[in-house]
């Protein structure tokens, strides 16, 4: 190949490039590993990290996902494809995001879905930029957001939209009920305003009143933005349908649908809209069309939206999104259905309502909260959350997450949720763990190193 | 044609063993909350549904299965043994908020991915988070903005892109409240230093470059653009899509950028999954350490532990829920550690070979490159403007052909400045047999265009749909099957 | 056409991480005993072997692919997550030779599934062992002669095969050390009760059965052939090809059968992998309890332990160095979970209503049954016999036909008994849109057939190959690549 | 569809079942569970087996196995695929297999290989079988075995070939070198013998003088039967090459080309032989041949071999073989290459090598033979060999096969083995214990469960 280049070796082929910006040895990077070797080493570093009895959620669910969604996803065609630019040789990922789209606006009650953003917190933050875009009748670039919502994703949404001048304010919510009351709304009746993001069910786990709060949007000329989880939906009443027009946009984390808790990602974020906005929507479309013979076939659509197309003057700068998620979501909703995902929900409630009623039991622990809950509720401790979590973790059992850090309003407290996969046993062992550990408060500290398994 | 999942739905089937056997009671929740109907979904067995998406699978192309030299994608090879190690079981249960005790393992890998990117880029310091390319290059902007701003440099309004820029790099600087101005492309492929000098100045926030560029050529001034913008008190921003070229010989940090995104997708070889995951950790140099993306890790003795917001009070903060794409990131780390320090550089001399050798080929068959004079990088332009002249098949159709005959078609129409462009880029991991093969597809295309025009405009005829019509999708907007509209 | 893999080969290349990156010292190996030239592998990179075996799978029909009503063979959808199970590091690292301290997990699987094959054909012991169909049938008429020859019963050297069976059960018969001797079949598609009187005696040893038979009629003449052939001192063989007809419905064991083999890549679901591995467990009444061959599981409290030759002197011994096909057994096993008690008899259920609906649609079309006026069972047999006389378009022919439909093709020309015979068994796991649909292109070969006969008989006509030359394969024998021979 | 039937029921389409013969309810049948609850069992049941650091070989090898080789084996076009029946349907299949057959011919040196057996030890079987039919000089059905042969190779051979009137006539090994000797052949100088088995290395890991057995048969007109590692073919001469001729046929077991241990199966034996004698083969052949345009392609052939077709003068009853084990041994192979096989099999000796020196080291413990031998080696222990092995299992380490059950005469010793997945630390840690518990001899006996992993 040197010769038909008509080069003398390797070399040559770089010698545009200065030499002093050659670089060395990289000598602090390791050498080459075999396949066997690597697989070692991190076969360890996985083992080291145990598999701990898992009763977080706060955004990342510990659901069943069937062998066949990752056996699938993972063929060669899904998994080592690119973007479907060329649409003819893509058809495999075009229908397949098709039928996404279909089924998440099946499942939110929207008229139209993109096909996917990087996750659900920075779903929200394109969602506001969103919002600000298509809201012509605001001239603010004021968003009102819940207390209630993801504190992670008031801060992504928060980091991003900055940049663009757009001010996040936020909204508290009910001391008791742990919901956003439609009475923390009344200050900005009649005010400029673009958007209002309403999370179901919120970060606590409580259930809001999705239908009084999307009516004040409607009844305000703002915008509403859902925030989602999209397992609830199988449940609760989707977006779509919230005070009888529906919302506006709605956003969330994908993760339920079958990504593992894989530390945290890959996920995906799902956006969707009302039609009439499409066009201000960011990231890849998929249409249904015709070939040349008439016969249906999929393609990107409106890609006049998109970065490669109008550059500077794009919806968003998104690029690369989460396909291989998508395309393990899209089989595993086709795989549950309504029903096995209805059927999955309701064994998460009931599983952590059981927990919940088990914990109770123990003195000074009580739900925090008294509102309706979804499938995650948060749970007042009568000594510090982050000791107790501490002592359970362990016992290899996480309890849950410890919100002093974004709620120091709320005391020592916990957000613990048992997803179906949660065996009876675990729930019993952590709540003889937690008994033991609340008893013996004071005591000596455990030992910290999770178990091999 | 094949039928949608959704129109293989019948009501009441279900694939039984993949939710709880009972129905588990939820009647504590309100009827107020409840959904009426359920959700429209399929309805369908999961045989069904494994041969409906196993069959969909075989309507794509893929690495796996054909040579896809889509130029700026670095398309290559994504090594089997990165999915296995991904996901061992141990991090695949691993919850994102689980406790530093019982992450040491993770966190591990992610601090050597951290200390391998920065001694590749010569760099200070990397953050793995951002999604992928353009949220690293939302993140690289935005700490030049923090940058000046924290300095109350708020003067500085306008993004320096070349021409040649990909899209995302203007889009991110939109994204980051900025103005872009573009910068031309001298007749030989490099930046045109003289407008650059014309516009640099103190309304300057910095430059977005990427070296080499996507004309797939090796620019030379890059001291002399890097000390231009340096002294008009502009921070130099590294788009690393095309680090591949260089790995292992050249260093951005050593070219004087200030800041640089890779992209694990292509770079690190892990899997596009037609149309991601991605992950663009972002580098920095001395100066914008502190405003990096958080979560970093950081490592005391043999203890790792997270840097937060906590401990990076002057970060551009999070820009996802948790920590990036850690699958993806898994899977970079694992294809590093299998190359090691010295197949780094055997990346950039094979990807460059096979792309000089194939412009070579193609030269000598009679195609016409961008630009002639140059050393082709790890990708090339071809453009077939004659072709479209004289025979009216433009570039579309050419590509469209090409995958009649088994390969993915390089990038069409971008670089935007090179008119009838096709970006080739081979990637190191093809072997001659393939590069040939596709050579003598490039040659009768060329030849069918030439004595059969039509049949190349009618392309492809041999894939499971014929052209389609994108027009028709734009305006005729159908975006989601509907169970009603259908009957 | 592609090329093989060793067509791909160029000298030195490799797939570098998949061995150990150094050499190690073997020179203590003396001279006499090494290897002189490596052996001619493929030298190729990963990429190459990843590509053109996934390109290679797609040359193939298979059940996640296409509908597969081979008959007699039970082509059911094999649960993915059977895989997974089976699949779990802790059973894919235990070494055979682990001491049964470290083998409980294991054990109790097979204890498990022992037991609910015990439950399932109404026999009294079960052994997991054999490795396939065939194997089940060796050790099945190995016992059958333990037996005879433990009571010095030795004249008995014949075992009875009505002229429907499976080759394999002559051919079992036969490494047994036994003559076989065919028993017709009645025009009802039962065995011949009055053929069978005359043959059967102080010679037979056993009788080798299935029922439903592989004619697809259920044999309702079973216990008076059972008693017929236990009165002349003979014993019973069950061939459980097809179980999967009466699962929950009927049991072996209760007409009479005194040793039987299942299928577990049949009725339980394991994949047939191309042609195996599959799984050929044998259950047996009481007499033949001590023969079973080894090894077995068994439990006392909470304890599993083996039960090898030193438990079992009398046992027919082992059939292959370890326990037979492991893997095979644990995805048998997860499936019998999933299913449980309630989803045995649904399988009974769904498969013969498929196939009775089949029968029932292809007689309307006009299609002739080889048994009209008998039920069909979980199979049933289509004559083309009019077809191949008036218009000289065999069964092979209309069986090539349907692939171009995207149909794999019915078992054709077994059972031999039934002249140009269409084998036809949909199974359980198909809805009717697909039998629907098969329905319809048999019926468009139908029509094909009487308009367009040479269109059937040069058939396929859409796959990678054309109708492949049987003959010549046979007399002009290549069976392996030849490096020299090519060039 | 009962409408269609004509019937009212699924029950009336069980009519000609007789109603005494249809039975209950199965109640010992547990009820049905969800993927997630057997996942869930199974997972427990895999873990409770831990996963100790083996150094057992006797047979099943612990090799690193490519990643890529089960993604792409498991793929539904080769998993969910029946025998390749109809050719044109199943060119995938069917062209993988020509290319093993080419494989495996290519690494024995022999010209023909078939597609599979069940495994090492009834591939044996069949080769003798086949052996007694093709030689036609041989009136006797006698077969001369060496004891140093795989204990459970002699086995299964006679239970199989027994019922045929075949006689396995035993050869010792010399009590120094573990080796057959061709003294041992002596006394069957001129008689009518039908075969003669030759395994390359034999089970205590020595290797057998085979150029000088094989010449024995050759000119005593006795068919030489070799069984073989094929890992050890990357190292060792071919028996294609053995005695200069080669010997008639080769088998052995394939697990070591890319099936996991996995509880012993499903492995699969693999079958070669010369040209001459392919009609006696056993087990599916595929052949290349022309399709109707004269194009390439690739069908099963010599089915008249086969019971399908021959029925009770089949040369065997095999029907389904080990079809995908033989997809993953050519995917492995061909990402191994002659040099990734002799890398590895390097590292295996290597490894062995290493783990017999260091524990040579420990009073008492020597290596029991002193002829050359290939990655596996017997040791003589100062202390009963059950014992010892049972100490080490409580440390998760299984040191080795106790072999005084098969040949007492050998005293206490172990067969054992470091592939190249055993790291210097597992070594050690043999090593470490191994000597304690030596030392310990006489002391407590240590608790016998296995660690979870
Ligand atoms: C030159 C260049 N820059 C940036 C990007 C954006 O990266 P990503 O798609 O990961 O967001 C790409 C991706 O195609 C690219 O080619
Ligand atoms: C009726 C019948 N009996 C026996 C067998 C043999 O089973 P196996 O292929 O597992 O050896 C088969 C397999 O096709 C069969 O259909």
């Amino acid at each position: 190949m040197l010769e038909a280049i008509g080069v003398d070796g390797i070399e040559d082929l770089f010698e545009e490039i200065p030499d002093d910006l050659r670089c060395g040895d990289l000598e602090s990077i390791p050498p080459a590993m075999s396949e066997l070797e690597v697989s070692q080493l991190m076969g360890e570093r996985a083992r080291q990290d145990g598999q701990p009895a898992c009763f977080i959620g706060a955004g990342a669910y510990d659901h069943h996902i069937p062998a066949a969604v990752w056996q699938i996803a993972t063929r060669g065609e899904f998994y080592s494809a690119y973007t479907p630019y060329q649409a003819e040789a893509s058809q495999g990922t075009l229908q397949l995001l098709y039928e996404y789209q279909s089924m998440m606006t099946a499942l939110t009650g929207m008229e139209v879905s993109n096909a996917s953003m990087y996750d659900g917190a920075s779903a929200l933050a394109e969602a506001i930029l969103m919002a600000v875009r298509a809201n012509r009748k605001s001239k603010s670039r004021r968003i009102l957001i819940p207390r209630a919502l993801h504190p992670s994703y008031r801060r992504v949404a928060g980091n991003i939209v900055k940049n663009q001048d757009i001010e996040l304010v936020e909204l508290p919510f009910d001391p008791e009920g742990g919901h956003t009351d439609i009475s923390a709304l009344e200050p900005y009746n009649g005010e400029d305003i673009a958007a209002l993001v309403i999370p179901q069910p919120n970060f606590f786990g409580v259930l809001e009143d999705v239908d009084a709060l999307t009516g004040w949007g409607h009844r305000n000329k703002v915008l509403t933005i859902a925030v989602v989880n999209p397992l609830a939906m199988s449940v609760l009443s989707p977006p779509g349908e919230w005070g009888g027009e529906g919302v506006d946009i709605c956003c969330g984390e994908g993760q339920p649908l079958g990504a593992p808790l894989s530390s945290g990602g890959p996920y995906f974020g799902f956006l969707c809209c009302r039609q009439a906005i499409v066009r201000q929507m960011p990231g890849r479309i998929i249409g249904r069309t015709l070939d040349q013979d008439g016969n249906r076939g999929f393609a990107l659509t409106l890609q006049a939206r998109e970065q490669h197309i109008r550059r500077s003057k794009a919806t968003s700068n998104i690029c690369t999104n989460q396909g291989l998620m998508v395309t393990t979501a899209t089989i595993h909703l086709a795989l549950l259905g309504a029903e096995g995902l209805e059927r999955t929900a309701a064994a998460c409630h009931a599983n952590t309502k059981s927990l919940v009623e088990q914990l109770s039991i123990i003195p000074g622990v009580s739900p925090r909260f008294n509102r309706p809950v979804f499938h995650e509720r948060l749970i007042s401790l009568p000594m510090e959350a982050e000791a107790a979590l501490r002592a359970l973790a362990a016992h290899n059992i996480l309890g849950g997450l410890d919100i002093s850090r974004d709620y120091p309003e709320l005391g020592s407290a916990i957000l613990t949720c048992a997803t179906e996969k949660r065996t009876p046993g675990e729930i019993g062992d952590f709540v003889d763990k937690l008994s033991r550990v609340i008893s013996l408060q004071g005591g000596t500290p455990c030992q910290l190193q999770p178990k091999e398994s | 044609m094949m039928l949608l999942i959704q129109e293989q739905s019948k009501p009441g089937r279900r694939a039984v063993a993949q939710a709880p056997l009972r129905k588990a009671d939820t009647s504590d929740i309100p009827e107020q909350f409840r959904r009426r109907r359920p959700a429209a979904l399929p309805e369908v067995s999961e045989l069904q549904v494994v041969r409906h998406y196993t069959r969909l699978s075989q309507r794509n192309f893929s690495i796996d299965t054909e040579f896809y030299p889509l130029g700026s994608c670095t398309m290559k090879y994504n090594p089997r043994g990165a999915n296995e190690h991904a996901m061992l079981p141990g991090f695949l249960a691993r919850h994102p908020e689980a406790p530093e005790s019982h992450s040491q393992g993770f966190m591990a890998c992610l601090f050597d991915l951290q200390e391998m990117l920065k001694e590749l880029t010569g760099m200070q310091a990397v953050s793995l988070s951002p999604a992928a390319g353009a949220q690293g290059e939302f993140a690289g902007v935005a700490m030049i903005r923090a940058y000046h701003d924290e300095r109350g440099d708020t003067g500085r309004t306008e993004i320096l892109v070349p021409d040649a820029a990909h899209g995302t790099n203007p889009a991110s600087a939109v994204m980051c409240g900025y103005k872009t101005r573009e910068i031309p492309t001298g007749s030989n492929g490099d930046v045109d230093v003289e407008a650059l000098k014309t516009v640099v100045g103190p309304h300057t926030a910095g430059i977005m470059l990427t070296n080499p560029s996507t004309l797939g050529v090796f620019d030379r001034g890059i001291l002399e653009i890097a000390g231009l913008v340096h002294e008009a008190g502009g921070l130099l921003y590294y788009d690393g899509a095309n680090l591949n070229a260089i790995l292992g010989k050249a260093r951005p940090g050593d070219m004087g950028f200030d800041v640089i995104h890779m992209n694990l997708h292509k770079t690190f070889s892990t899997p596009h999954g037609g149309g991601g995951p991605g992950s663009g950790p972002v580098g920095v140099s001395e100066r914008l350490i502190p405003y990096l993306p958080v979560p970093m890790v950081t490592r005391d003795g043999d203890d790792y532990s997270w840097l937060t917001e906590t401990e990076c009070p002057r970060s551009i903060g999070r820009l996802s829920a948790f920590a990036g794409n850690a699958g993806v990131i898994l899977r970079a780390y694992s294809y590093a550690r299998m190359l090691g320090r010295e197949g780094m550089s055997r990346v950039a001399e094979y990807s460059t070979l096979n792309a000089n050798y194939m412009l070579k080929m193609l030269q000598e068959a009679g195609f016409e490159a961008a630009y002639p004079q140059r050393r082709a990088t790890h990708e090339f332009i071809i453009t077939l403007r004659t072709q479209a002249r004289e025979r009216g098949v433009n570039t579309m159709d050419f590509a469209k052909r090409l995958l009649d005959y088994g390969f993915h078609a390089p990038t069409t129409y971008f670089p935007l400045l090179v008119p009838e462009c096709l970006l080739i880029e081979p990637t190191e991991t093809e072997d001659k047999g393939t590069l040939d093969a596709f050579i003598q597809a490039m040659r009768t295309v060329q030849g069918e265009v030439a004595e059969d025009p039509e049949l190349v405009k009618g392309a492809p005829h041999t894939l499971p749909v014929k052209r389609l019509d994108d027009v028709r999708a734009a305006r005729e907007l159908d975006l989601a099957w509907n169970a009603l509209a259908e009957d």
